[in-house]
Parts: structure tokens; C-alpha cells; sequence
């Protein structure tokens, strides 16, 4: 099978069958107008002979829909380009061994999971003595400071916190996402960062299961990390951009 | 039928062991009261209501007299004599001192029989509002019907009441029993109730008076419609935990969050608070007529399922001497415990068999709350789906009373309108093709699930009897549940307990536990008297 | 919550959010690239902030997507007409009277599972005298004369029978429909038709799990039925259109 | 473990009636042959490939001799003969014959002896070309590794056969054991086996020699990559049934869909013609090491799977005899039932659990082929998913040998290449969480699984005795299988059955005879001359 990767299409088994499955609900009364209506809406997304294979009645006018289409968009797969972390990975003892020799003092991290969001399993993954799916914590790196604030951490707090421990990173976890909140949350601390002038001296990190590291650059910050991160991931990144600083200040001066 | 062949006196001792533990921190808490209890006692008055500034009335009050100093006589006491003096309603009385136009402290003192006679009549009131809902609960589920258990039951969240209303009322169709309303993130940790209907929560909506009485009134709608009555949850949590109680019981509420650990565990609120609280806010559950739910599933959010199964069980003992030391009879019980072993350990779905069928002989008569697999939920919803099909297989098999639907969108969202559809079909659809397997299969003597069975009891056992020991605070501290450090001075709202000076007076408890059949605190202060010679 | 008939989206929890759920495969590696074409498909479809939610390696370069995403389509509800059957709906005991009534003779009606189709559950369901969802088959009906040729009839077969048996419908039951063969399937029994001179003689009906009524018309049938469907649907159908053209062929002498 | 206790005198007087039933028609099958049984001769002795019009050459050499009258001798005897005669190999032979050069009839004829001395060789030498492959696979099992039963068996049917190689390697990464190319529709019905590689069939791919070769191929290089032999199936049923039978012992098929009535019931062949075919299929599939698998499933896409769950049972007796008759042994028996029982059923799991285990226990050895739901899935692919886990969990809990998978997209398309990762997942995850789940459970004695076990057996009983009574043939023109009549001259290939005259001759039959140690027909024939007398 030859792909030509300029325009991809959706596969079910045969090359450029364009096969695509979408469930949605219409806030419209069940029956074959809302089936007809769901043809719709799938012919606008693209997708040729579109098949309402389910139909259900959820009650109160609504109506749900499962779909199955044949796609006509493609995507030029060559081209795509994602930004990603580029430091080079290395491993607990590699980066213990990489601040002692190439920035020869403790790094100072703090973590926490603020505004209202209470889910700390992501931010202890990263931080927690005991590690997460065979990996220690920062708690654990000899050449680390880490502080764990914990959850619901107004971004004031952390700031402040910041400033007294004179930190190299901030770690921020946010896990709840709905109506944005995370976005706002995130914005705010790059906000208050920079009317406190120390956005510079920071490495602000985040993360949390919607997060991409395209997206965590967008809002400001130098890095964000996603699903499935672990602590040797972030470690790597903070020390080769803390050294790379580090290094350019020196030659600046 | 006793499936599983466990050791009764194990059972025996370790809720003896609870027993202690809770008996220990009634004796701590009778001597105390916080400010949400002081609040709920208003309300009960019938206090509601925002001031000026969208401060409510009972805060208002209760501020007042906690900056004057003398709420350590309890709340009733001063309001009680200023009706007495003064004339009026406890409302009018509360937008008085919200104007600035009444200072509580400064009025004359009355004898204590005369406010004690004003007090009880006041109580007397305010009880009967809350019978008066519980008389309406048990006319229309006669009339309408209710669904079978386990109760098929389901959340909203969507940040706005008039959409969860849609939404309560579209999962009532499709076949829910129960209905949740998720609170927004961090109204736990407010020291007041939002008022009044609102729109905009994240992960949730906040929890108001006026909210629960629009989906009361949207569940009713849809419940006369479907002839099922549908039973509406909210959380009887936080710092405001009575008050939410009494709100509760005033709209009608049918099923409740209620956990005496979760708050200071999951919430870092302050221990005594929260034991305080929880005290209080049960009595009222318990007298609504409102089940309430406990929050052990969260102990597997954060700890391992297999490895901490026991500390579940340990929990659900506790829970359950709390409950009945407020006066809640074991069908008003639903104890929680959770789905969340690791969905690719060989074997896993043995454990959270002999899990499930273990607590249901330690607690036949309770309706517990069974919750589904949140920790493993990934974005894979066709995986999602099959995890909760086999969590329902398990219920059914074992004869849960409280099913919380598991969304095969966890990992994303709280539930999308077809979302929860797709719960309720996959649980019916379980339920019925399995409806008496659970009367047909039995478990092989001394087999793996047995076994473990009598291994997490073992378990939870030794660590009953070692907080036992050592005092629940003590254990607290000492992070022997859910592998959480507590002190018992930090976490929130310590600035709200107070203790409870002589002469303090609470009618609304005193009331609650007559009619409950408890015994009065006085008794027991009494009784520690002679104790303590 | 008011709802504009004219603009209507899908939802998930909050009017016009435009949630809707999205699988498929695109034939590339699994890898972070593959996580972006996947999200650019979606934005193709429009849909707003794509989250790719799962994503899996299929082996031999496909990757699979479970994609979320805010859709910016709208349907216009309020203008939708669906074409339906739209004879009345009858039962047993009201079409055999009507037959003898308004026809007065026997309807003669063959069925079969054409091409190599070999499902017949769909057309027995019709047919069978011992019926379907409590229903009984047309072949028990009185008034009429019903011939079920099974399974895997030719359409050459199908037609030589209607003539010899003086047809007043057909009932062409497809259930296989992949590559399209049920459209090739039924328009080569409308051109044989035609070319045989009876396509004018004949009801010409069919039905199937992917058949709809809107579909058999654009194929050049007198109607289709699809899922769901019973005799007396399909029964009622054919006595009233059968009146009509009685009555019209009548009065055009 | 015997988990129902059922009675075992019940099941030997069925397998009795089954082996009475199988051996009426051995003994009218010994004396015919049909075209396909001798192109199969051809096929095994080396003709393969097409003539200018297209018509593989096995058919032109069949067609052939029964033009000129001559096939009740069997083709060997005139091969052989011309063979002999005539040099070359059969293959240029047939090439001959296709041509228009070449009349076997027209040749001087052999004496009996030298005929036989070259017909030996040849099936020798034909046999031990199907012994290599056989060793061969043995061979890669032993090297790679295999999955564990029960088998993860999913289905390719694209239609094109490279698109089908695709889909097999992916899905053999994706976890499949075993990997089946469904055929085209149609395909059952033509007399003769399409030739090369096909690009269009629809709901499946044709099968040809050439497309095994390319699917083996592509399975291999997968299952080398994945450390796990990955079993090859095809549809060894139609018309054409012991030809593909050939291709496949020659293409190192692992696994086969044969059934000794399938063809008969759901496809309107002559039954006299399908039961020909099946015995020497069966033959040629057992001494290649092939696994059977039989389609009792099918019985319920058209009958309810509640009502006609005893027609499984006892057709897998009849099917097992047949097996036996052509020297399949237990462990090649992959006999077939289904989890078709309504969902919406209240207690359905219950039946489909007793089901299953029955068959376990009837046919301890035998790798039961256990069909998926396909009649009550719809276009809920979320409820057909959950369906599908409970199907799965049915399997291990009982033991299945050969798990069909289930897809979720079942009643809409054949499957897409994610519809299979996500049905391999689900398998995965029931299987491997549940693993020992059915070595810790009991059935309660007399409850209701055990005693729909009893009940399904009981009718299965009745009806083989019934079946014997009245013989296979009058059992079905009487419908009574899978509610289908047929007649015994009715359906498809009637015209291709032959009476093997005196002197007939088929090597490759006696050399199978020899090799698995079946008693030879000849033998047979003086023993029904013995029974006559
Ligand atoms: C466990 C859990 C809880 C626990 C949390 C316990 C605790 N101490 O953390 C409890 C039960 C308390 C809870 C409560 C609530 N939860 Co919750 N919860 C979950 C759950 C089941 C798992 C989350 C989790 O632990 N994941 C495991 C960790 C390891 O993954 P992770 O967070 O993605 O972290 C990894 C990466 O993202 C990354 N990472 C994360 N943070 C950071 C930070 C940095 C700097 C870096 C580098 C990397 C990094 O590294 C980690 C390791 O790889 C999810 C559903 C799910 N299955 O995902 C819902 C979920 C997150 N919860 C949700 C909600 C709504 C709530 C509540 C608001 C509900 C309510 N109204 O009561 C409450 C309130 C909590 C609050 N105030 O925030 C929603 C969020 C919806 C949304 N998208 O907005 C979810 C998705 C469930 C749902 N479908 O409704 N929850
Ligand atoms: C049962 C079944 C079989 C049985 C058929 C037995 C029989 N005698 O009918 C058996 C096992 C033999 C079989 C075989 C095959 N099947 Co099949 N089968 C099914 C299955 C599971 C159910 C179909 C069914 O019986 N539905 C129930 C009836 C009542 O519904 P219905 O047909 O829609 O009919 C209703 C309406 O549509 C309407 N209707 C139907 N016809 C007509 C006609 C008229 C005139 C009217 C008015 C109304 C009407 O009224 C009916 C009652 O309401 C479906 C999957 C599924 N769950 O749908 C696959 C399915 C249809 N089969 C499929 C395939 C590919 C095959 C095979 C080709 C596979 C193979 N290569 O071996 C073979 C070959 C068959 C062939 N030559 O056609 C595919 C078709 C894919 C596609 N869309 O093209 C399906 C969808 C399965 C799949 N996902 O792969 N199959
Ligand atoms: C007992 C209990 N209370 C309350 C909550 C909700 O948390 P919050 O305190 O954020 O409303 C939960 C969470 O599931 C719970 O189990
Ligand atoms: C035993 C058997 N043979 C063959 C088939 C396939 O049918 P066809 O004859 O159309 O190839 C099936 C269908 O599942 C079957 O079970």
C-alpha cells in the first residue's frame, strides 16, 4: 500500500476510505428529523454518506447519535512539525551528577497544584520521595531542594514562596479543566510573575493531563508537560535550560 | 446468604474497636461547637438570606457574636433572648443585626426557663419543617414508586443550576434513581453558603438553598412523569457541613456526601472541626430521613487499591459508629468503597469480588455506595466502557445498594448528557442479564477470593485496634489513613471550633436527639461529672 | 434554555458547547506528529480546540484516535422535511379488509434477497407466516398471494417470476452492503426491469438494514424500508399505492 | 473439573446416537464421489493454474472425464493411467487436456497393479508435501511461541487480499492468535476455486491458493516480529469444501471453518454433495494438523438461541462423529456455539454461563469455538462493546478454546483495523482480570445454570435419538436443524455427486486411511457385504 503522506485520510480498511466515527447529541426531539439533522451536521464536518447507525432518546428534546461517515479532508502529515522539550534525556544519576558538575549548587523547585484544584496525584508523581511508575521524585534528587505546597495553592502563595526560598522553577499542576479554568488560572500566575518582576528569574513549568508543551508556550511558559510525564522528564529540562541561562548571563556580563 | 466464610468474631471485635474510637471522640466534641454548627442552628430558625453585601444572615449573626465573644453559649441562646425581648422573627432578628440596628449582647439576659421554654418551641418548629419533608418523601415515593436497588445513580456538573436541572431531568428518563449535584471546586473550603440560584461553578455547581430547591423541584417534575421518584444527592461537606444538612432536610433532599474523615483528609480541614460538624450534620441527616454516602473510595484515589483495601474497611467501621452515635439507623448507611484496582493485574477483578462480597456481610443491612473506577479511567472511553460493565457485574453480584455510574468519559469531563445514557444502559443492561447470578455461584472454600477476603479483614482489624489505641487524632496525625499527615491544630476552619461555655445552650440538638432516641449531651455531662470523681 | 431551531449544535453539557466525540485511524506511526495530524483533521472538521484523548499504535504504521472536540457547525432544524411512506398505517385485520373492499382481489407479492445476498432474516421478517415482533408475515395474510424466494435469487430470476406469477410488488431485501453492491445490486433490478417493459406494472420495494425510504426513491424505487420495519408497514404501503393506481389507471381510460 | 453436575449417563447416550447417525451416512458416502472430491485428487497430486478462459485446471480435467462419462472410475484411475502412458507431470498433463491435446479417455488403460504402484507414489509424494507443512509449523510454534488459549481469533474481509495482509499483521500485533480471511459473498456457491491474488470481493476476500500463499506469508513475518505463531484460517465449506481443504494443507493453513452441515442448511447445497465433501475435507484437514472449527453458531442468527440451544449441542455431537469418522482428533475439534442469547434478557448471562460450560464439560478435549454476538448487536457500539465483555468473560470463566472476538461495529461493517485493537483489548483485559475467576466459583447444585444444563442436554438427547431413529438424511428434509428443510435432491451441486463405480479409485484417500490410522473404505465394502448377506 503506497501512502501518500502529503494527504492522509482517515482509514477503516481500505487506503483513502476516509472512515470516521462521531457521536454527538442535538438539543432536538428524537425521531427523523433529528436523524436527518445529524446527516447534516456530519455532511458539514466533511464526512460523504454519512450513516446514523444509533439514534437515542435522552429525554427533555435531546437526542443522541452515533455516526459513521466517510471523511473527504486530508492532511499533509510531511509537513507537520511539533514542538516538543528538547532537552537531551538523562537519567537520576546523570542529572544529580550534571547540577553538581555543570551548576555546582542545590536547584530550588517548588511544586504545587493551585487555584481550586485539589488533584495532587500529578504534581506528587512528579515530586514525591517515593516516585510514580518506577521513577523517584524531586524530593529525592540529592542535588534538588524540593518543596511540595500541596493542592488548592493561591498563585499568591506560591509567588511569595518563591521569592523566599529564591527558586530556580516553579512546578504548577492543574488538572481541572472545565470552562477553561486552568487556562485562567495558568495566565494569572504568569501575570502576577511579571508585575512582581521575577518572571525572568524563573523557570515556570506546568502540567497536568491537558496540558502540550505547544500550549504551555502559548501561555508564557517554558515548558509544559502532559500525560504520562515523569520526574526524570522535568529534571532533564531544568537543569540543561537552568545551565544554558546560567550561561548566558555569564557571558553577558 | 453468607457466601463468604469469614470469621464473625473478627467482625465482632473490630467493630468493637470502632466503637471505642468513636465513643473517644464524641466524649472530645460533645464539650465543643464550631460556627457552622451555630450557623445551622439559625437556619433551622429559619434564618436565610444575604445581607448588603451577599454576606448570609446566619454568618452575619454568628460573626457578630463571635466578635463579641459569647458564642461560646451557643448561638440559640442569644437569639432566643432576643426574640423573647425584642419580639419578631429569627429573620427579622438577623436582618436587624446585618443593618447594624441590633446588638445581640447588649440586650437584657432572660431566666434560662424562659428561653429554654421559646428555644424548644422554636425547635419544635423548625424539626417539624424537616418531618414535614420526610412525611412528603415517603407519600410520594409510595405513590410514584422507586427504582430497585442498586440505585442507579448519577451526577450533573455542569457549573450552572438551570443546565444541571436539564440534565437531572434527562437522567431520570433515562432511567437514573439518583441524582448528584457536584459541588464546584473549593466551596469546601468557604466558611459561608453561596445564595441564591447560580450559573457559573467549575467542576460543578456550588451548592445553594435556592439550587436545591430548583432541582428538587425539576426531579419531582421528571419523577411524577417517569413514576419513579427520584432521589436528589448533594454534599454534606466542607466547612459548612451542618448547614448544608439542614438545607438538605429543608428541600427535601433524599441521599447525602456525608464522611466524618473525608474533609480532613481530602480537604486538609481541621480535625476537630470537621468530627464536630460531622456530628451535628448527621443528626439532621438521620432525622430528614436522608441516606448518607461516605467517602472511603477516596482513600483508593490516592493509595493503592490492593494494598489499601483494608484501611477502606477500617473506615467503613468508623463511619458507621459516628452514624450511629447521631442517631442513623443502618438503612441510612451508605457506606462507600470503590472499583479502583489496577484493570490490568491478572486476577484484579477476584479482589474487588471478594472486596465488594465483604463488606456486604460485615454490613448487611446497609445500602452501600459503590463507586466506580475513576484512577484507571483513561481517555481510551471503549476500554472506559468495559471497566464499568464489569464494576456493575460486580455490584449486582454481590448485592450493592448504591450504585454510582462510571462514565466512560472519566478521564475527561465531568458527564456529557449522553454520557450518562451510556452509563445507565450498560448498568441495566448488567443488572437484568445478570440479575441472579449472584443466588448462583458460590465462592471456593478457601479459594483466592475467600482468602482475600480474610486477609483485608485481618487487616483492617489490627489497624482498628491500633488506633484504638492510640485515639483517632493520634492515628490522624500519625497519617494511618489514606497515607495523609493531619495535626490537630492545622488545616482549615480551626478558628471556627469553640468551646462550649456553661450554659451553653442548642436546642435543635437537644430536640434532635429526643425524637431520635439519643441520649441528651447534658447526660452525658453528667456523667462524665461522675466519671470523673 | 432557549433553543434556536435555526442553529442548532451539538451538546454535552451547556447549550451550544458543540461537544462531539471522534475515532478513527490514520494510516502513520504512533508518535507526537501523529497526535497533531489527528488534531488537524479535526480542526478540517471543525472542530474547536481538538483534544486527541487516546491514542493508539495499531502496528504496520496506523495509529487509532479517540478525539474530542467543540464543533462550529450549525443545522438548520426548523427547514428539515423528510420524505416518509406516507400511506396510513394500517393492521392485519384493516389491510386484508381494505384489500377486499377497495381491491378486490388477491395482491400478489413476491420477496427475496437478491444478488448474493444470502440474509434473510430481514425479508422473513416481512414474509414469514409466523411473523416478526409480534407481527404476523405477509404470507399469512388472506388477501394476499406472498412468494418468499429465499436467499441469493438472481435479479434475472426475481424478474421471470414476477411475470409469470403476475406480480403486484416486488420486495428486494439487501443486508450486505459493502463496496456499495446493494445500489449495483438494486439498480440492475430497475434496469432490467425497464428493459423488460414492467417496471410500470410493479411496486417496486425494498428494504435493509442501510435502506431508507429518501435513498430507494433517489434509486428509482416506489419505496424503502429500513430498519424497524414490519408487514404492516410494508403491506399498508402497498394496498393504498395499489388503490391509487388502480383508481388513476381507471379513470385515465 | 467437572463444575455442573450432569448426568454422564445422558451424555454417552447421546454421543452414541451421534455415532449411529454418522456412521448411516459414512456408509452411503463410501460409495460416491463428487467433482470436487476428485479436482482435489488433482490439486494433491500437483494441478494447479487456469486455462486461456480462465477455468482452473482441475475442474477442466474433471469436466472432462465427466463429459465423456468416465469420472465414476475417479480421476486418479485416468491421471495415473495417462501418467503412465503418457510421462510429465499431472500439471503438464492437465495442460494437455486444456489444451485440446490430449483425451485421457482415449489412452490405452493400465493394468490395476502398475496404476496403483504410480497412484501410491503420488499420494505419497502429495502427503509428504502436506507432512512438511505440518512439521513446519510445528516447528515455528515450537520457535516463536504461541498465545494461550482461549485463542484471540479475529476476522480480515476487506475484500482485496493486500489490504488483508495489512490488516492481519496489524492485528497480529494488536494480540491475535489467530487471523481469518472471511470470503466473499458467493464464493460458497461456485464450482470451482477462484485463481490468484483478488482485489474485489465483498464482505470478504476470495480464497485462492495465491492469496493463502499471501496471507501465510505476511503472518509469518509478523508473528516472527511478535515472538507468536499466528494461526492462518479459511472457509473450508462451499462447493469447493476438500479443494480448499488441499490449498490450505499445502499453505500451511492452521485453523478451518468446516462444518459437515453448514453448507447443507445455510447455503442450500445438496446435502448428499456436502457430506461427500466434508468427510474427505476432514480427512485432508486432519492429517495436516488443522484445527476445525464447525458452525453451530449459525443455527442461532436464524433460530433464538434460548429456544434452539439444544440444536447446538447435539449438532456438535454430530459433528464431533463425522470429525472422528475422518481421523480428526479431539484436540483439532474447535466445535462451535455462541453467546446469542437477547441481551435484554433478565437472566440471559445465566443461560449463555450454562451453555458454555456444558459444552466444556461434554467435550473436555475439544478447543470450542465460541462465537461473538452478532444477532442482537446494533449500531450502539458502546453497548455492543459491553456485550462483547460479557461474552469474553463467559469464556474464561469456562474455558473456551477459540474465542471468536467480537467487534462493536458488528451490525455495520466487517471489521475496520481499530475495531479489532479495541476487541483484542477487551478480550485482554476480561481475560487476564479474570483469569482463575472460574476455578473459584461453583455452581450451586439444582440452581438455575445447572438446571438449564440439564435441560439443554435432556433436548439435545431427544433429538439425536429422534435424528438416528429416522436417519440424518429425513432429519433434515424434516427441518429439523436450525428450522431449515431441504430435500435430498434438492440445492446446489446436486449434479456433482457421483456413484463411485467398480474400480474406483482415489490413492490420496487410502494413503490418508493408511496414515491416520483409519480403516480403508475397501474394508468397509466387504463388511457391508458381509452386513448384506
Ligand atoms: C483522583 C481524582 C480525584 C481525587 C483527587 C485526589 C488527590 N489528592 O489528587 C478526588 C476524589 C479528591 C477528586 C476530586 C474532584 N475531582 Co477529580 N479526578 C480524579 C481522577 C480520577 C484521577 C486524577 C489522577 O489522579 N490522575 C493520575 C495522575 C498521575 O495523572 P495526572 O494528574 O495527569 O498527572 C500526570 C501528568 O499530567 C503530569 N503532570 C500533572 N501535573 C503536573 C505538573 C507538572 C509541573 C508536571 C511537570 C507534570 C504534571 O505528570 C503526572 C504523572 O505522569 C480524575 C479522572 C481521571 N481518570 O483522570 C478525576 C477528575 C480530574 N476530577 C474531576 C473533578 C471535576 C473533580 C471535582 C471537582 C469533582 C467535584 N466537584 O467534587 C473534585 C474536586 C477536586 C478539586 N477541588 O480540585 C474531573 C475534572 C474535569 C475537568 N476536565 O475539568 C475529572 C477528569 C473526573 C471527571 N470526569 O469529572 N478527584
Ligand atoms: C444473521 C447474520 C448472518 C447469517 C444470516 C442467516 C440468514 N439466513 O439470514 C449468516 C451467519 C449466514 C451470515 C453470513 C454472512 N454475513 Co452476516 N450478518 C448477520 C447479522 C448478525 C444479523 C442480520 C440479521 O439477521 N438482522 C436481523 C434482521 C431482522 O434485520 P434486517 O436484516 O435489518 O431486516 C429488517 C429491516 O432492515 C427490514 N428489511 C430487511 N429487508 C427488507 C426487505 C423489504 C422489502 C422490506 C420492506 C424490509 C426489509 O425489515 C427487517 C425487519 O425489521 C449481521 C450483523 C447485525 N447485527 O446486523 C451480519 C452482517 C449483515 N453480515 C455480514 C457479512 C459480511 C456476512 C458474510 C458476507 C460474511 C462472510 N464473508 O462469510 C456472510 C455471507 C452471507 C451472504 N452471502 O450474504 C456483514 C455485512 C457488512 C456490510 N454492511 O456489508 C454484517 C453487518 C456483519 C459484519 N459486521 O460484518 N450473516
Ligand atoms: C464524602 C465526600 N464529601 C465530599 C466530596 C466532594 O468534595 P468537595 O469537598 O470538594 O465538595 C466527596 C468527593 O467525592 C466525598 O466523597
Ligand atoms: C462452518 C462455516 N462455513 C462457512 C461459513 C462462511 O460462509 P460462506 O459459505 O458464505 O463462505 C461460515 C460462516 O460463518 C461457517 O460457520
Amino acid at each position: 500500500m503506497n501512502v501518500d503522506f502529503t494527504r492522509i485520510k482517515p482509514y477503516g480498511d481500505t487506503m483513502n476510505d476516509g472512515a470516521v466515527q462521531l457521536s454527538f447529541s442535538l438539543p432536538v426531539p428524537c425521531g427523523e428529523e433529528a436523524r436527518e439533522a445529524a446527516r447534516r451536521l456530519a455532511s458539514q464536518m466533511g464526512l460523504e454518506e454519512p450513516q446514523v447507525y444509533h439514534m437515542a432518546d435522552l429525554g427533555e428534546n435531546f437526542t443522541y447519535f452515533i455516526v459513521y461517515g466517510a471523511c473527504i479532508h486530508t492532511v499533509d502529515f510531511s509537513s507537520i512539525r511539533v514542538p516538543k522539550v528538547d532537552s537531551k534525556q538523562m537519567d537520576y544519576y546523570r542529572i544529580n551528577q550534571f547540577i553538581r558538575e555543570r551548576i555546582g549548587r542545590k536547584v530550588v523547585v517548588i511544586g504545587a497544584c493551585t487555584g481550586t484544584d485539589a488533584h495532587t496525584v500529578g504534581i506528587d508523581a512528579i515530586m514525591n520521595m517515593k516516585g510514580y511508575d518506577g521513577e523517584y521524585g524531586l524530593e529525592r534528587y540529592p542535588e534538588m531542594e524540593a518543596y511540595n505546597l500541596g493542592s488548592q495553592v493561591p498563585n499568591e502563595e506560591m509567588l511569595a514562596k518563591a521569592m523566599e526560598l529564591n527558586a530556580d522553577a516553579l512546578l504548577v499542576s492543574q488538572v481541572v479543566t472545565q470552562k477553561g479554568v486552568h487556562i485562567a488560572n495558568l495566565t494569572n500566575l504568569v501575570e502576577l510573575a511579571e508585575a512582581e518582576g521575577i518572571r525572568n528569574r524563573l523557570l515556570l513549568i506546568c502540567g497536568g493531563p491537558r496540558i502540550n508543551h505547544e500550549m504551555a508556550l502559548e501561555l508564557g511558559y517554558d515548558a509544559g508537560f502532559g500525560p504520562g510525564s515523569l520526574a526524570p522528564d522535568v529534571a532533564s529540562y531544568i537543569v540543561h535550560e537552568l545551565e544554558r541561562r546560567i550561561r548566558e548571563k555569564a557571558k553577558a556580563r | 446468604m453468607e457466601k463468604l466464610r469469614i470469621d464473625p468474631e473478627k467482625i465482632a471485635c473490630a467493630r468493637q474497636a470502632a466503637g471505642q474510637i468513636a465513643a473517644d471522640v464524641d466524649r472530645y466534641i460533645g464539650e465543643r461547637t464550631t460556627v457552622a454548627v451555630e450557623r445551622t442552628v439559625l437556619r433551622l430558625m429559619g434564618v436565610d438570606g444575604v445581607d448588603a453585601e451577599g454576606v448570609p444572615l446566619p454568618n452575619v449573626v454568628v460573626d457578630h457574636l463571635e466578635e463579641k465573644g459569647v458564642l461560646g453559649l451557643g448561638a440559640a441562646y442569644w437569639v432566643v433572648n432576643a426574640l423573647i425581648q425584642d419580639g419578631g422573627s429569627p429573620q427579622k432578628m438577623a436582618e436587624r443585626v446585618a443593618a447594624g440596628r441590633l446588638d445581640l449582647t447588649e440586650l437584657p439576659r432572660e431566666e434560662e426557663e424562659t428561653l429554654r421554654r421559646r428555644g424548644e418551641e422554636l425547635a419544635r418548629e423548625g424539626l417539624n419543617r424537616v418531618r414535614a419533608r420526610r412525611i412528603q418523601r415517603d407519600r410520594l415515593v409510595g405513590e410514584w414508586g422507586e427504582g430497585r436497588q442498586p440505585y442507579l445513580y448519577v451526577i450533573v456538573a455542569t457549573g450552572d443550576i438551570y443546565e444541571d436541572a436539564i440534565q437531572g431531568k434527562s437522567a431520570a428518563r433515562q432511567g437514573a434513581d439518583i441524582v448528584a449535584v457536584i459541588r464546584s471546586t473549593g466551596q469546601s473550603l468557604i466558611d459561608y453558603v453561596p445564595y441564591g440560584a447560580t450559573r457559573e461553578g467549575y467542576g460543578g455547581t456550588y451548592a445553594t438553598q435556592e439550587n436545591f430547591r430548583i432541582m428538587r423541584k425539576a426531579l419531582d417534575e421528571a419523577g411524577e412523569e417517569v413514576g419513579r421518584y427520584i432521589q436528589l444527592c448533594n454534599y454534606c461537606s466542607g466547612l459548612c457541613m451542618p448547614e448544608i444538612a439542614a438545607m438538605g432536610a429543608l428541600e427535601r433532599l433524599d441521599v447525602m456526601l456525608n464522611d466524618a474523615l473525608y474533609g480532613i483528609l481530602f480537604r486538609d480541614i481541621n480535625m476537630q472541626r470537621t468530627l464536630i460538624d460531622q456530628a451535628f450534620s448527621r443528626m439532621i441527616n438521620g432525622y430528614a430521613g436522608i441516606m448518607i454516602n461516605t467517602g472511603e473510595d477516596n482513600y483508593l484515589t490516592t493509595a493503592d487499591a490492593v494494598e489499601s483495601a483494608h484501611t477502606v474497611l477500617a473506615s467503613q467501621f468508623i463511619n458507621e459508629q459516628f452514624a450511629r452515635l447521631s442517631g442513623l439507623l443502618p438503612a441510612q448507611m451508605g457506606l462507600g468503597h470503590a472499583f479502583e484496582i489496577n484493570p490490568d493485574l491478572e486476577d484484579g477483578f477476584l479482589l474487588e469480588l471478594a472486596q465488594a462480597q465483604l463488606s456486604r456481610q460485615i454490613f448487611p443491612e446497609a445500602p452501600l455506595k459503590y463507586m466506580p473506577p475513576t484512577k484507571y479511567m483513561t481517555g481510551n472511553i471503549f476500554k472506559g466502557h468495559i471497566q464499568d460493565a464489569m464494576f456493575n457485574l460486580v455490584s449486582i453480584l454481590t448485592g450493592q445498594g448504591v450504585q454510582l455510574l462510571g462514565m466512560m468519559t472519566e478521564a475527561m469531563h465531568t458527564p456529557h448528557i449522553h454520557d450518562r445514557k451510556l452509563a445507565i444502559e450498560n448498568a441495566q443492561y448488567i443488572f437484568n442479564n445478570a440479575r441472579h447470578l449472584g443466588e448462583e455461584i458460590q465462592y471456593r472454600p478457601g479459594g483466592r477470593i475467600e482468602g482475600r477476603a480474610e486477609e483485608v479483614l485481618e487487616r483492617a482489624l489490627s489497624m482498628l485496634e491500633e488506633v484504638e489505641k492510640i485515639g483517632l487524632f493520634q492515628a490522624l496525625e500519625r497519617g494511618m489513613l489514606a497515607d495523609v499527615k493531619r495535626s490537630i491544630t492545622g488545616g482549615k476552619g480551626l478558628t471556627g471550633v469553640l468551646t462550649r461555655e456553661t450554659g451553653y445552650y442548642n436546642p435543635f440538638e437537644e430536640e434532635l436527639r429526643r425524637r431520635v432516641g439519643l441520649p441528651q449531651r447534658e447526660g452525658w455531662f453528667h456523667e462524665r461529672g461522675l466519671h470523673a470523681d
